[in-house]
């Protein structure tokens, strides 16, 4: 029992103290009826050894980005990690501590969380941002929530071309407060229709919401629709799922966004099957006590001293209960961290050339593949890092048989998320696929096979 | 020291990594994007060297208390001893490497370990189905209250309220409202636990749930909770159990057999996932059979030896988040199921309520403890015997810091005043709780005989008391200095 | 520059405050003739991306014990290390500090020396220990340079069933302070040879040197040569490589070493392709002047609290110059406390088991492997975790290689160091080799090739 | 807070890992070893939880300094910022996971990289071989020293002498002496650099070497080193150059090309390998072709694709220590110099360079400076102001402490009294050195207004001066306690 330190014999010591004869006695007020009569059914303990090579088997059970080329992104994006950032963030004062209630043994994680919530302000454009969010998907369902509690109104502008898994968890989350969500089309520039959209605004028009790049990797135009939505009283949100083009692309503040949201894993964090990942939520000052999530602010000790605390709590759950802006409690803390370790290192000029290797690479691999006769680009808006293709000879699914085969991820399959799309692959492309990859995977592609 | 901000140092031009060599042609970005869409700089944006960073950061580190440094007896939120061994493993490469949407062939060994997963928690809760999906518990009851909405949707009406306890965690009430239910409170009887009969008074059609947390935030286990669900189940309703503190009953009672409907787990607390300074966590909905036709897509599924993902429900409430959950916080709870077994995690609650009821027994003298005889795996006191003095549960607190411990979750259950509630978990010795009691007995000794030395605690620590009025009043939230910077 | 935080400006306004108007004129002192004019003649740099590749290029090129089941031991042995070791020890206060020249400074590093240092003499059954040596066959050159420093006698008993590297370096150490070397054979048992020691032994021997369990992994009779060696005025020294047997075999302090030196590389340091690795040095308390290397002790500081110093420096090189005890300066501090953390997990319990895990899976393999046709035990002698086998069909390199064909990585062939042993291998079997990888080796050396 | 020893902590019975269980026949072990030779017990070992051993060592950590929390500029160590990046490639398991003895067809990426390795130094240093082995500088310099000797014994005669300057590195004269060498001491000119006439009238054919640190401990380049080595090998000499102070020069001047013919390196110098608080370096030897016959086995070759080791030179002085060297931090130094490239060495020299006239420049109106005009790497004050208020060097040095620095190498050199050795390193931001040089003229200001202050420093670390006579006239070297605990 390595992780429990008393032994029979200090257990021993404690019950006579407390002065009962077994631990059994500690658990008295349990009625019979309600124990369990038998032991867990699981599987016995294993050493550390065993541990280790049991876990190593069920890892090397899945592929890698390490040992495959692997070309999707969709929300989950594979970029380089200094080594520095995983050094800072497991030192233990950071991941062993709790949320820092107690700011005087905290000022830590506070000071970087204030760090944190400048570096999202200067990203994004906007004037504050909170502690994190789980995700960009609940990121921008709170938004909605947020954009709600500010006016009062009940239709929301939701495009197609944003992230199919953030629109279903939009409405998972809102249905239930009689908030309608309205869908609209993209155009054959893969952007979202703006005149669909501004048929569907109103004044009993919520949000609009809008995704840039969006989930076909196309950038959208935010400043019209800022305008349009500002005209009917409703707000703009924009989420942002790649958040590496916020080193070469307008922010959205600069066009005119009253939230924005998004998926902040691209900085510092690893693919995770998923998660964790860092939900970044910001929005303009005047909405700062509609927002969600934890916040923290600078501010003085006894002796004059900067120093670091939670503040605005009275938006918070365990000071308002039912009336707080969100439930949210435990946030993606460390998964910030990360992300403000690798922006520290990548800093003003590094984020730049980071953001164009990736425009450039990806724009090397679209001129390629539209180039082959087994495929043509889908779309013909201007793209970050990311584009769809639509497959001309065979299937996508094929296509990517074909690729695997030489040990190369292909592209997400759209028909997945999108009936009408159903010969099209979503390909990325980072700073971390080579040349050499990029020509590997158009010389597969063009095969045929 | 004080450390400044990363905007405050730094020197224009530097950087603190590299980046591959651009192997494709180097276009202008006016080339590629238009104009109008393009980015100049970033005012303000730090410019450091790695140096600078591991530095800025390392040091940071240095102004934090955590786990490995001592004891951090936060009651309701289990800050045990993080095991090393699941650090080293989530980072595996065919984990912390692998994209989400990777052909199924290709995951199969994390598909696997959450088929298991789901399987343990199952066991251990004595529920018949678990979604992995929440990232955190607050998340978990959010998604518990949608399942049992949508449920009773099914059924016909949503209803209209929720019942909680007075005693309840505070993301309860906040939980129920998103999902759209008015929140009626339940007053603990005098034992500090539910009475039945006042659920019973309160109970109608009208009612989707309760939501009880057990053992409740006082420490003390609902010993009336079948009864309670007997009454609840009766009228239709639906009982939602926080399992935010299942540590004290782990191999000993599962909520599934006495009347439980959905449960949601904390990874971050039972299963020894590290908190991370506030995350992430990970928080799974347990549910039985009949609410299992709403629970969130995907679901991994056994289909001969292959494990898939099966998006196809009809009735499912669909996704409370993108992917699958917070797969590396499940990896870790996985790793420490494993290690510890049926015996070791038994042992677990074994431990955690005898450390918990030794530090109850030994300072039941010197502190007032509102609720008496034996407690799981918290107590709670309160300052009432120091209040005489001008010594309040938050000085106590912060004088603890001088002596280094981190403090107890103070304030809270907010019906006991001045409410100390002391959870040390199973990972500590008994030398560590005695040091932390003769700790609390100096302080009780101070605050008699110098009490403006625990009022104006702390005095060891990086900073003194923060000005928490100043921070909600003029609110700082971010650098703003003078962007831009000078060329 | 990432390592470099200066730039051109900041280097631009250092030269102005210094005075000069370029980096170069600082350089004026070097005469021309005496300048490189021409760039160095090396790779061009690299990103860290493109040095993680490449590293895990080179380090693919090899084989490691993880991904081959591996009976290799000889002086370096495939122990488990626990995960906090590895964790601890990377704590960049200790990895990035110096020699503790500052003692209010390296308090941490300086207690965790303290530590080593008992633990080093609980285990000996020594006195006194120093702070590390480089390695086990250093220390061991150290123990007989100490030993002449004690008696001034010049001749050495050193028994061929000492590690063959381990004499090589004794021979380079020691020649050329005219000290002479006997080499004494070995028994039949795999011991070294007592009665042609006791022939050896006259009142010109300075120090036997004996090391237990030895080369060939059996365990010596050190009582008797204790007391051959004082007799005849000479000193005992005990070399152990494999300290995991100080587990479960008698120490040597017990059986009246004077000086116990050997390699610590088993507790908590990887096998790092032979280094960096562990010397240990321990001795009687009367020999404590004469000892070289690096000593911390307790003391207090001006409030009285328990500190800790480096102390009696004057044994060393900074104050005696040449007439010091060693010429050691660096030494292997963070290797010193990585065992001390794994001694500390193990601790009295676990290092005790870990041994008897080792002696009853060797124990296994040695049983089944003598149960072979093709093969037989060398010697007779009682072994800890390694044993010699001569192989009677084929030769030892050829056993090996169909060993290697089924990913298993066979025993040292001893040929190498042994003309006379051409026909054996060692085999090491550690808590590492699972009962099915012992069961293959068997099965494969069994089949004849 | 005072952190209690291991020995000092725990409780009977605990153990802090666990091991795989046996599965093989569990015999006892009489039966395996005879019983004289069975060990009962080790009285006092610890007996930790993993909880304790974790927070015992995270506590330890955290009293003690390390670059990565600041400026380090300890004269002579060279301490630079140690790349992350390297901490991770050399765990990778080819390298730290693999076996000395592994069949050479499985260690190919391992010699490769020795091989390349020894390329580059050789390059950098204008050497012809390298011998990677040695552990550290001091090793090096033995094995320098040995190779010397074995030249001249093939000569003839291993010679009798040794020429050392006053300014040597400490380890110097006793590395000649492990050798069989006498050692005689060569006194600096005014200039702070050996005077070729010094070396002349000394040497003669019982002179065996001159050992030269160049650039020098005073920080200065020995501009008439070639003119000395020419006297040196007129007489049959060899010409050792301590390589410790490399970082001074690389790219710029090689001390190959000006007569040098052994030279040692220090990885955990000049090529950022951590010094691990004490070590494990690594102290590579170049030596020019006349003594390459000698040089250690094994040695690295390439045969057509392949790498191998060859033990077959039958001169070599054999080995100085076991296997091949440290090689994981010969794979630090490995993948340091393939990050900075040709360029980026060169640059670490001029910065360092910079960096150390800068801190000259700034103090010597406030310390004696006993050599003028440019340093290389380091600088070289002495207390001679400060010594009429009563406040020397010692004290500057803990007075540092308060302010956040670790103070510089002290009494060293010895030609200077009071000595300061003050080496920034290129990983220094201006702004550090300024911080660094504020604080230096403040403790100038304070010794002359307040110069118990300073005498009485360090005020803010974790213990005050400890008392080092006490340690050498008692010396406590380990815990003795109370063995055998109680049962």
């Amino acid at each position: 029992m390595q992780y429990i330190p008393n032994t029979e014999a200090d257990c021993r010591e404690m019950l006579d103290a407390i002065g009962v004869r077994s631990s059994e006695e500690l658990f008295a007020d349990i009625p019979s009826k309600l124990r369990l009569k038998r032991g867990l059914n699981l599987a016995p303990p294993m050493s550390e050894t065993g541990l280790r090579r049991h876990m190593k088997g069920l890892a090397d059970k899945n592929a890698d980005v390490e040992h495959y080329s692997s070309f999707l992104g969709a929300g989950a994006y594979n970029h380089f990690i200094p080594a520095a950032v995983s050094h800072l963030v497991f030192r233990s004062e950071f991941y062993t501590a709790y949320t820092p209630y107690q700011p005087e043994l905290s000022q830590g994680t506070l000071q970087a969380i204030y760090e944190y919530q400048t570096l999202i302000c200067q990203l994004t454009g906007m004037e504050v941002a909170n502690a994190s969010m789980y995700d960009g998907s609940s990121a921008l369902a709170e938004a909605i929530l947020m954009a709600h509690r500010i006016n009062g109104r009940l239709e929301v502008v939701l495009p197609l071309a944003v992230h199919p898994e953030y629109r279903t968890v939009c409405h998972t989350y809102v249905s239930k407060l009689g908030l309608q969500l309205d869908e609209v089309p993209y155009t054959d520039q893969g952007a979202t229709d703006l005149k669909k959209v501004g048929a569907a605004i109103s004044d009993r028009t919520c949000a609009v919401v809008i995704q840039s790049p969006n989930f076909f990797g196309v950038l959208e135009s935010l400043d019209e629709l800022a305008e349009t939505a500002h005209k009917a009283g409703a707000l703009l949100i924009v989420a942002v799922a790649e958040p590496v083009s916020f080193g070469i692309v307008r922010s959205p503040g600069e066009s005119g966004a009253d939230i924005v949201v998004g998926e902040g894993q691209a900085f510092g964090n690893h693919l995770n099957f998923g998660g964790p990942y860092l939900g970044f939520f910001a929005s303009k000052e005047a909405y700062l006590r509609n927002m969600p999530g934890r916040l923290v602010g600078q501010t003085t000790d006894k002796a004059g001293r900067p120093g670091y605390v939670l503040t605005l709590a009275t938006r918070e759950q365990h000071i308002r209960r039912e009336k707080a802006t969100s439930n949210i409690c435990t946030n993606e803390g460390l998964c910030a961290l990360a992300a403000t370790v690798h922006l520290s290192l990548l800093g003003r000029a590094g984020l730049r050339e980071l953001a164009l290797l990736n425009l450039r690479k990806a724009a090397y691999a679209k001129e390629a593949i539209s180039a082959l006769r087994s495929c043509e680009l889908r779309f013909a808006g201007p793209t970050f890092n990311e584009f769809v293709v639509r497959v001309t000879r065979g299937t996508p699914a094929q296509m990517n048989r074909g690729l695997l085969a030489r040990r190369i991820i292909g592209g997400v399959e759209l028909g997945r998320f999108y009936p009408e799309l159903s010969d099209c692959l979503l390909i990325c492309v980072t700073e971390q696929n080579s040349r050499e990859e990029i020509d590997a995977l158009c010389k597969t592609m063009g095969s045929g096979r | 020291f004080n450390e400044p901000l990363l905007f405050d140092q730094g020197s224009k031009g530097r950087v603190g990594c590299t980046l591959p060599e651009c192997d494709v042609p180097e276009l202008k970005p006016e080339r590629l994007l238009p104009r109008k869409l393009l980015r100049r700089d970033i005012p303000g944006f730090p410019e450091l060297s790695e140096v600078e960073v591991v530095r800025h950061f390392t040091r940071l580190s240095q102004h934090n208390y955590g786990v490995d440094l001592g004891f951090y007896p936060l009651g309701s939120c289990t800050m045990k001893y993080n095991p090393k061994i699941n650090e080293e493993v989530w980072r595996l490469p065919g984990f912390s490497q692998a994209h989400p949407y990777q052909p199924q062939s290709l995951i199969q060994g994390a598909l696997e370990l959450m088929y298991e997963l789901e399987t343990f928690l199952a066991e251990i809760s004595g529920m018949e189905r678990v979604s992995l999906q929440p990232a955190a518990g607050a998340q978990g009851e959010i998604l518990g209250m949608m399942l049992i909405r949508a449920y009773l949707e099914s059924k016909g009406s949503p209803r209209k309220r929720v019942l909680i306890p007075d005693s309840s965690h505070g993301t309860n009430p906040a939980s129920a409202a998103i999902c759209g239910y008015q929140c009626v409170q339940i007053k603990s009887g005098p034992r500090g636990r539910i009475e039945p009969q006042a659920v019973a008074d309160m109970m109608d059609e009208d009612v989707a749930a309760i939501m009880i947390t057990n053992p409740n935030t006082l420490g003390l286990f609902e010993d009336q909770i079948a009864d309670i669900a007997k009454i609840v189940h009766a009228k239709g309703g639906q009982v939602y159990c926080d399992g935010a503190n299942l540590n004290a009953i782990i191999g000993i009672s599962r909520p599934g057999d006495v009347g439980v409907d959905v449960l949601h787990f904390n990874m971050h607390k039972t299963f020894a996932v590290p908190h991370g300074g506030g995350g992430p966590g990970a928080g799974p909905v347990g549910l039985k059979a009949h609410l299992a036709p709403f629970i969130p897509i995907p679901v991994v599924e056994k289909k001969g030896k292959r494990f898939v993902l099966n998006e196809d429900l009809p009735s499912s409430i669909g996704r409370v988040r993108a992917f699958y959950g917070n797969f590396a916080a499940l990896v870790r709870a996985y790793a420490y199921i494993r290690s510890l077994g049926p015996s070791g995690l038994r042992r677990v609650a074994e431990v955690a309520v005898l450390n918990a009821n030794y530090i109850m027994n030994q300072l039941k003298d010197t502190y007032h403890l509102p609720y008496d005889k034996f407690c799981k795996h918290e107590c709670v006191f309160s300052d009432a015997r120091q209040l005489p003095h001008g010594v309040q549960t938050l000085d106590i607190a912060k004088r603890l810091m001088d002596y280094g411990f981190h403090p107890p979750t103070i304030y809270f259950p907010l019906i006991v005043r001045g409410a100390m509630m002391i959870e040390p978990t199973e990972t500590e010795s008994k030398e560590t709780l005695d040091q932390f009691i003769a700790a609390m007995k100096r302080i009780a000794e101070e605050a008699e005989r110098d009490p403006e030395l625990v009022r104006s605690a702390p005095h060891k620590t990086k900073v003194s008391r923060l000005d928490e009025v100043k921070a909600a009043r003029q609110p700082n939230l971010r650098w703003k200095g003078k962007a831009p910077r000078l060329p």
